[in-house]
């Protein structure tokens, strides 16, 4: 079958930053056929959606600059394109749906005339885009799609923004469709939703779909054939089946055994002090409304939690999200106060605590969160976030000492010494992410509480990220908590999981409990859902071949 | 960004960088341009009453409202006379010192007021946030002639209430926009985690909040500078600004109103000086803006490039 | 949002009666009105007369309470030079104002809204070097000089539009086009800098690979987001601008608040300064109400903060 | 932003409909740009700059005028007068003459204005030239009244230049928007164009030629003076010297006004050499034709030579910088504080360029070793240092002032500001209290003398000043018309007097 959509040769992109050139990708090539899903698997600045972006013309000049390459597609080579031809192919032949479809769509236009719009700029007629927008909201699954046409991306969910973001790319029923980590920031079982809904659509146009993705169960699950990218460069090409089953390329195959999921379960060992327990934990939000603001309603984030942190332990938490985790991270931190229940430091009730009890918990019970981007201040080096926790600690550390000692946990991190004067915006998100655990670790503290803490990363950087948190636990008798929503991950690193669903602690466990007699439906219902990275000829998102 | 990039950037050791300033500087010829009209008029400021003697005050009356650019009254005339025959290049250095002083000082004490109260509006929020929010509502909407004349009345027309009168009409606009800023800053991530710490609001705001406010002050500072000038004179004219001999650049832009239709140069060069001190300060705001955010600094130590 | 709205309309009815007592307290400590309404030459005896007739030889406090009284019914008295109920002297010349304040607030926002974004477009580029200072120029112009300079140029000597009056739509240029000058300038530098993150988001990014083309991409994908920094700032401009635009008003001779409330200052016409600054504070709130509902407008995830 | 859009389409719309329809207008009206807007226009404020000049003689006719040649008193609304003793006097009215509104003038009339002038529920201005008399009335006929006045008055003719007549409906307890009088031209509206009048058909006199006029006011000098060059307005009053650059067009007067500085004589200004001084280190010429207009004249007293009571024999002060040093020196080796620091107050507004011209003054009082200090005031705040009673800690000082005189006579000068007992006197000196005594109960050549005695001794032996000048105003009348201003031009501008070239 030769049946090539989109043939790309030989194509390279270089940023120009400054002084600096970054080569994007250098003298990449593929292709892809009508029908078909291709995936092009890479982690994070391997230069998997500089090739996307440059057959939509998304690449800014400058800084971007295409120094070589081909695209051809029905006898046109997209990568010079003037603005009318350009405007032609975009939306009617090729359409796009991205990561984060929050940020992605516009926040300030409804949705359905944003998916009118997509119509209306091909010449579609109003009244048609209407009535045409409504049925592709429905069939991309929108409940209710007539009535919310003229509501806004904020009204809606993950899922359902990035089910809008695909009824607005089908709208003209595009031969291809390039999905750029279109599941990344969603729950596991809206990412296979998701999935569904774009195999069915696949099915129905005989679109073909490039997908991007760093998730290798993604992959193995719904691509046909296989693009593994690295440093800008093609590795390794070919049926998913071949090169998951018998990955050539070193790096390949590094990938695949940073696939989490697969160790042996953690056994708890003997309960040590217990330092950190919830009772009854609860936080309530009243909704009001109307006039006069009463109350109509209660957002129960948090309803009756009980937990307890033993020393040396790894516990987990799981749930999807508006589960209610980081509303208990929030609570057990301290950022804001239960509603009712208690949560204890070592038997101290924490609400009622002095200053000084607060103080001195606070240099026991650090924190990592999920955004190391967000969560660094921008204007202060390295060596000032790091040492930041000594200066609010006075006499914790000398003065004298802080050089030594941040160089010594950037050490310790997997960093080093010079990076110390750089700021943040100069690290790769790994690589801040281990800059905050740097920072949570500087008091030595008691617990870490990890809220999401490598979900953003990619996964051998959370397999690095993981073993470091493991070895500083082994090291300084560290506890976690562990809040995730990927399963095979607290799998790997928890002793014990709590599960949660609407505020409520639905299952408790340990990590073997919990995954091999899983005792609630949603506990089944999320491990099913996490797609498996060993590819299956039955999986139900892949092509009929 | 990838790693690569990371291994490309620069990472000389502080002490280079210091030096670096001045590196940054020559990379943005706008902002050099910039510093080197602010120092000029910072020079002028601290040395031009005692090197221009009496030049800038004695009058000449055959030299009424002469025209610029004829020499053949001397230098100082280059730039004309004012009604008095009173050279306005003189006049308008001499004039440097105490514009640069009451405008300066009434822009620092209404940014330092108006940052401290939005900062406690923003961060406390709640009644005293609303309250503070409310007194700068009372304050833009009290007339600020009857402030001024309120002022002349109870006090004496000293400089210092120029400045006092001048700083409370614009310490609404700090306050209103570092109250909004900080309560967005205030709910960022980085923010959070300082507080998870233990970081008390000293070290929040210092360390964590207020160099994020920073340049959004440092531009409205730029901008109110020249508002503030202009604003002077208004006050010296009800007699509680400056007061002959002495004379600011808002005064003689105002003086010269009255000959804007036979005499344009009166009003022209002091308003020349104003504009070029307002347009440095800007210039060299945005530089500085650059330079204090790691993210943007890249860019004054490419080579050239932007 | 209701509720919003409620809560700031009762914050605002606190700092207005703060200001009405502030107002009442501060301008009695600026002199007597008779000094100044009566001739120089005036007699001891006429003094006396006219204090007595205004009622200010009473204790302050005891006006104080009288003028609350009086305020209750909405009552500010007669003014003191014109001997005409204060509140109607204001509420003549307050359309004037407003009028001006919204054609040049407009004007300024069209001209630059379309300036500033086109300016951030293209970061750096010859158009934004200018734009920048030009908008610089704009923002530090005195008004009076540009007025007069106004009138010279395009009412003496090229003869475009008369030089000043309230009768005719050409009378209204060059009132409009000077107040509009200095928001122009700031809103050009709000407008830039907010465009140039708008434009770096990533719905700009979606609209480019669903085809639209620049100009729409600019004008309706980014510019709404972008709106918000730009009428606060508007916003702020238009209450300068009903709070006194003087030198307009005296300038072109347009009798509108800004020299009703000069001129009862520099006469001490207390009723009159009492009803002007209470009449404008009340249609600065109206306005900061618009302007909320124009975030609604504008952006619907302020319809949520707002509860 | 659809909405803004057609919200500003509707707007521009709207302000579309408001054009004027051009060249309407008709050949005989008139544009006349003054200064500020005033506050009233009633019939008895009449006497105030910006009230009179467009009430007076034209829309409200005072009993009798004051000529501005020679400041005789002549007959208007009153043809014929005379004094019946006992501070009374027989006042025949002009027959045939009918208010605005239709109502008959008669000696109703006429007592109505009269107690309405002095009634306390309004505080007519007019009233401060008849402060501390008493005027009473009693109607004998139709067109005959007697008028009296407590404590008796020499110059009850020319208070009688001060009473507008006004209808008998105008009320009595608020000052008139809308005057209603006998003048040829009638009031017509006030709005934001500014005050409209047009020709009385039933007017007494002689019908003038301009046949309606409309008052507008713009603050700035240099748009009055541009508004006359490009045709929108006829009459631009009071200009800015430098904006008087046409001389076809620029017509300069003396108006009426005087200015001067008083000296509050403590020490180091109690020494009269030290006063002397100041008054020879001022330069007066130099600023003729420079700063002020060359047709300004020096004053030696502080009324100007067509009122009677000026003393023509003062010779001005000759500028003599040595001979001020001179006494300054000798004042110094005896003591006096000369080196004190002087505030010189000044009014903000007295007249265009006055800030500069005190600068100057400044400056040639510093080259003889004075130290002035110039201060700028505002109304009230100067108020507080003028009036009796005086702050207790005033200090010595120069208060400028600016003073007019146009009722003929000294008398409205002289004992307010040199007699013990004057609202702003700073003199306390017997002969002079003795001599504006006697003038004031005097008439013809003695009147004179004693005032003329008076002044000679104030100039020449009291010092209490620093005189000034008899200051100019430029008026710009547009080449269309002719007007001739006078004297008196700054309070009274009757339209009746212009005429079309």
């Amino acid at each position: 079958m030769n049946d090539t959509l989109l043939k790309v040769s030989d194509l390279s992109v270089e940023f120009r930053n400054g002084s600096t050139v970054n080569k994007a990708v250098s003298g990449v090539s593929w292709d892809i056929r009508r029908g078909e899903t291709l995936a092009i698997l890479g982690e994070s600045g391997s230069g998997k959606s500089v090739s996307a972006s440059a057959i939509m013309g998304l690449i800014d000049s400058p800084p971007g600059r295409i120094t070589s390459g081909r695209a051809e597609f029905d006898g046109m080579d997209l990568l010079h394109l003037d603005d009318a031809e350009r405007r032609r192919i975009n939306g009617p032949r090729i359409a796009m749906i991205f990561q984060d479809p929050l940020a992605h769509l516009n926040p300030v236009y409804p949705i359905g005339w944003q998916v009118a719009e997509s119509m209306r700029l091909h010449g579609v007629s109003p009244e048609e885009a209407r009535r045409h927008t409504l049925e592709l909201l429905e069939r991309v699954g929108i409940r209710n799609a007539k009535a919310r046409l003229k509501d806004y991306p904020h009204q809606f969910s993950g899922g359902q923004r990035q089910r809008i973001m695909i009824a607005m790319a089908i709208a003209l029923k595009p031969d291809l469709l390039i999905a750029d980590e279109p599941t990344t920031a969603l729950d596991v079982t809206v990412q296979a939703q998701i999935l569904d809904l774009l195999t069915e659509l696949r099915r129905e146009t005989g679109m073909a779909v490039l997908l991007i993705t760093h998730d290798l169960g993604v992959v193995a699950q719904t691509a046909d054939r296989v693009v593994v990218m690295k440093d800008g460069q093609v590795v390794e090409r070919g049926d998913v089946r071949e090169v998951f089953g018998a990955p050539a390329h070193p790096y390949t195959r590094q990938l695949l055994d940073a696939v989490p999921g697969k160790s042996r379960f953690r056994q708890p060992e003997a309960a040590g002090e217990r330092l950190l327990e919830g009772r009854g934990v609860a936080k309530f939000y009243p909704i009001s409304a109307g006039w006069f603001g009463r109350p109509v309603e209660t957002l129960k984030a948090l309803d009756g939690v009980d937990f307890d942190l033993h020393k040396g332990e790894t516990l987990g938490i799981v749930g999807e999200s508006g589960s209610g985790k980081s509303t208990l991270a929030r609570t057990v931190l301290g950022l804001t106060r239960p509603t009712s229940g208690e949560i204890r430091w070592r038997g101290r009730n924490v609400a009622q605590m002095s200053a000084a009890e607060l103080f001195e918990m606070r240099r026991n019970l650090q924190v990592v969160f999920q955004d190391p981007t967000a969560s660094l201040n921008p204007r202060m080096s390295v060596a000032e976030i790091i040492a930041e926790p000594w200066a609010i600690h006075k006499g914790f550390l000398p003065r004298a000492q802080w050089k030594d000692r941040t160089v010594e946990l950037l050490e310790n991190v997997g960093l080093r010494a010079e990076h110390a004067e750089r700021h943040p915006h100069q690290f790769s998100g790994g690589q801040r992410q281990r800059i905050a655990i740097a920072r949570a670790l500087a008091l030595q503290p008691e617990v870490i509480l990890c809220d999401e803490a490598v979900s953003a990363l990619d996964v051998s950087v959370q397999a690095q990220v993981i073993d470091l948190l493991r070895k500083l636990q082994t090291q300084y008798a560290l506890s976690y908590i562990f809040i995730a929503h990927d399963l095979p991950l607290v799998r790997d690193f928890a002793d014990r999981i709590l599960v949660m669903k609407q505020g409520k602690v639905v299952e408790e466990g340990t990590a073997q409990e919990i995954f091999e007699r899983p005792r609630e439906p949603y506990t089944m219902e999320l491990i099913a859902a996490s797609p498996d990275a060993v590819p299956r000829s039955e999986s139900r998102w892949r092509s009929a071949q | 960004m990838s790693d690569m990039t990371l291994e490309s950037q620069h990472s000389q050791p502080i002490a280079q960088r210091r030096i670096g300033l001045v590196f940054m500087l020559r990379q943005d010829p706008f902002a050099f341009a910039a510093v080197v009209v602010l120092v000029l008029f910072a020079l002028l400021a601290v040395l031009g009453p005692t090197l221009l003697g009496d030049i800038a005050t004695s009058m000449n009356l055959r030299a009424r409202n002469a025209p610029p650019f004829e020499l053949e009254r001397g230098f100082w005339y280059l730039l004309g006379a004012d009604a008095l025959g009173r050279p306005i290049l003189a006049r308008v250095i001499l004039a440097t010192r105490t514009t640069l002083l009451i405008a300066g000082a009434a822009v620092l004490l209404s940014m330092v007021v108006g940052s401290v109260l939005g900062l406690i509006a923003g961060y406390r929020g709640g009644f005293l946030g609303d309250a503070i929010l409310r007194l700068t509502d009372i304050v833009m909407s009290f007339p600020s002639l009857l402030l001024a004349l309120v002022v002349l009345y109870v006090f004496d027309p000293a400089i210092t209430n120029v400045i006092i009168v001048l700083a409370i009409t614009r310490v609404p606009i700090y306050l209103r926009t570092v109250r909004a800023e900080v309560m967005e800053i205030r709910s960022r991530m980085f923010v959070t985690s300082a507080r998870v710490t233990g970081a008390g609001p000293v070290r929040l705001i210092g360390k964590h909040i207020l160099p994020m406010v920073f340049p959004t002050i440092v531009t409205i500072m730029t901008l109110d500078f020249a508002f503030v000038m202009l604003a002077e004179a208004s006050l010296s004219f009800l007699g509680l600004g400056v007061q002959a001999p002495n004379v600011t650049w808002g005064v003689m832009v105002a003086e010269g109103r009255n000959y804007l239709s036979s005499a344009w140069w009166l009003s022209f060069w002091p308003g020349l000086a104003i504009a070029l001190v307002t347009m440095s300060l800007n210039l060299v705001s945005n530089w500085v803006r650059m330079v204090i955010d790691p993210v943007q600094r890249w860019r004054l130590e490419g080579k050239g490039e932007k | 949002m209701a509720r919003h709205f409620a809560k700031r309309a009762l914050w605002s009815a606190i700092s207005l009666f703060a200001l009405v007592v502030a107002v009442f307290f501060m301008s009695r400590m600026t002199g007597s009105p008779a000094d100044l309404y009566l001739p120089l030459d005036a007699p001891t005896e006429m003094r006396v007369q006219f204090e007595h007739l205004h009622g200010f030889d009473r204790p302050v406090y005891e006006q104080f309470f009288s003028f609350l009284g009086d305020l209750l019914r909405f009552d500010f008295g007669m003014s003191l030079r014109q001997g005409l109920p204060a509140i109607d002297l204001v509420l003549q010349a307050l359309p004037t104002t407003l009028l001006l304040a919204f054609y040049s607030i407009t004007i300024a926002l069209v001209v630059a809204v379309v300036t500033g974004a086109l300016a951030a477009w293209r970061p750096n580029s010859i158009f934004d070097r200018i734009a920048t200072v030009l908008s610089l120029i704009g923002a530090s112009l005195p008004n009076f000089w540009v007025a007069i300079i106004g009138v010279i140029v395009f009412a003496v000597t090229l003869r475009w539009v008369p030089t000043s009056g309230t009768g005719s739509v050409a009378q209204w240029v060059l009132p409009i086009a000077v107040l509009a000058l200095r928001p122009a300038g700031l809103i050009v530098q709000v407008a830039r800098s907010s465009m140039i993150s708008v434009l770096s988001s990533a719905y700009v990014k979606t609209a480019r690979a669903k085809g639209a083309p620049s100009r729409r991409i600019l004008f309706v994908h980014a510019l709404r987001n972008g709106m918000l920094p730009v009428i606060t700032v508007a916003g702020d401009q238009a209450a300068g601008i009903i709070n006194g635009a003087v030198i307009v008003e005296t300038i072109f001779g347009f009798p509108g608040v800004g020299k009703l409330m000069i001129d009862s200052i520099n006469y001490r016409d207390f009723a009159v300064i009492q009803a002007g600054v209470m009449v404008t504070a009340i249609a600065i709130f109206l306005m900061n109400v618009l302007i909320d509902l124009a975030y609604l407008g504008l952006d619907p995830r302020t319809r949520e903060e707002m509860v | 932003m659809k909405k803004m859009i057609r919200m500003t389409g509707a707007s521009i719309l709207a302000l579309a409909a408001m054009w004027p329809a051009l060249g309407a207008a008709q050949d005989t009206a008139l544009t006349i740009a003054l200064p500020a807007e005033p506050a009233n226009i009633d019939g008895c404020n009449t006497t105030v700059t910006g009230i009179g000049v467009i009430v007076k003689e034209n829309i409200v006719e005072t009993l009798t005028t004051i000529s501005p040649e020679d400041g005789s008193i002549q007959p208007r609304l009153a043809t014929e007068w005379e004094d019946i003793g006992d501070g009374k006097y027989r006042v025949s009215l002009r027959e045939g003459v009918t208010f605005h509104d239709g109502t008959p003038f008669d000696a109703e009339a006429v007592a109505f204005s009269i107690e309405r002038l002095q009634s306390q529920e309004i505080s007519c201005l007019d009233r401060t030239k008849i402060a501390g008399i008493e005027i009473t009335t009693d109607i004998i006929d139709e067109h005959t009244i007697e008028i009296g006045a407590a404590p008796a008055q020499v110059l009850m003719p020319t208070l009688f230049s001060f009473i507008g007549v006004v209808s008998p409906n105008t009320p009595t307890d608020a000052l008139s928007r809308s005057p209603v009088g006998t003048g040829p031209f009638a009031f017509e509206a006030w709005n934001a164009d500014g005050v409209h009048v047009a020709r009385y058909d039933g007017y007494w006199g002689e019908a003038p030629q301009v046949s309606e006029a409309t008052y507008v006011f713009r603050g700035e000098s240099a748009l009055r003076a541009a508004m006359v060059e490009i045709g929108e307005a006829d009459i631009a009053h009071d200009i800015a010297p430098q904006d008087a650059v046409n001389p076809d067009i620029d017509i300069p007067f003396l108006n009426g006004e005087t200015t001067r500085m008083r000296i509050v004589m403590l020490p180091p200004l109690d020494d009269i050499r030290v006063r002397e001084a100041l008054n020879l280190a001022f330069d007066r010429e130099a600023l003729l034709g420079t700063i002020l207009s060359d047709r300004a004249q020096i004053a030696t007293q502080f009324i100007l030579p067509n009122i009677n009571g000026h003393n023509p024999d003062l010779e001005p002060w000759p500028y003599d910088p040595a001979r001020a040093q001179q006494l300054l020196d000798e004042a110094r080796a005896d003591g006096v504080p000369v080196d004190r620091e002087i505030r010189l107050v000044g009014r903000i507004g007295f007249f265009p360029n006055q800030e500069e011209v005190l600068q100057a003054i400044q400056q040639m009082w510093a080259a003889v070793g004075f130290s002035v200090r110039l201060e700028m005031m505002e109304s009230a705040d100067w108020l507080r240092l003028v009036n009796r009673p005086y702050p207790a800690d005033r200090e010595a000082m120069l208060i400028q002032e600016q003073h007019d005189n146009n009722n003929g006579d000294a008398a409205f000068t002289m004992r307010f500001r040199y007699h013990t007992d004057g609202q702003q006197s700073e003199m306390n000196n017997a002969e002079v209290d003795r001599l504006i005594d006697t003038a004031e109960q005097s008439v013809g050549e003695e009147r004179t003398l004693a005032f003329q005695e008076a002044n000679r001794i104030i100039a020449d032996e009291v010092i209490p000043a620093v005189p000034m000048y008899h200051m100019v105003s430029y008026m710009r009348v547009g080449s269309s018309i002719s007007y001739e201003p006078n004297v008196l031009s700054l309070i009274q501008l009757e339209l009746a007097d212009i005429t079309f070239n």
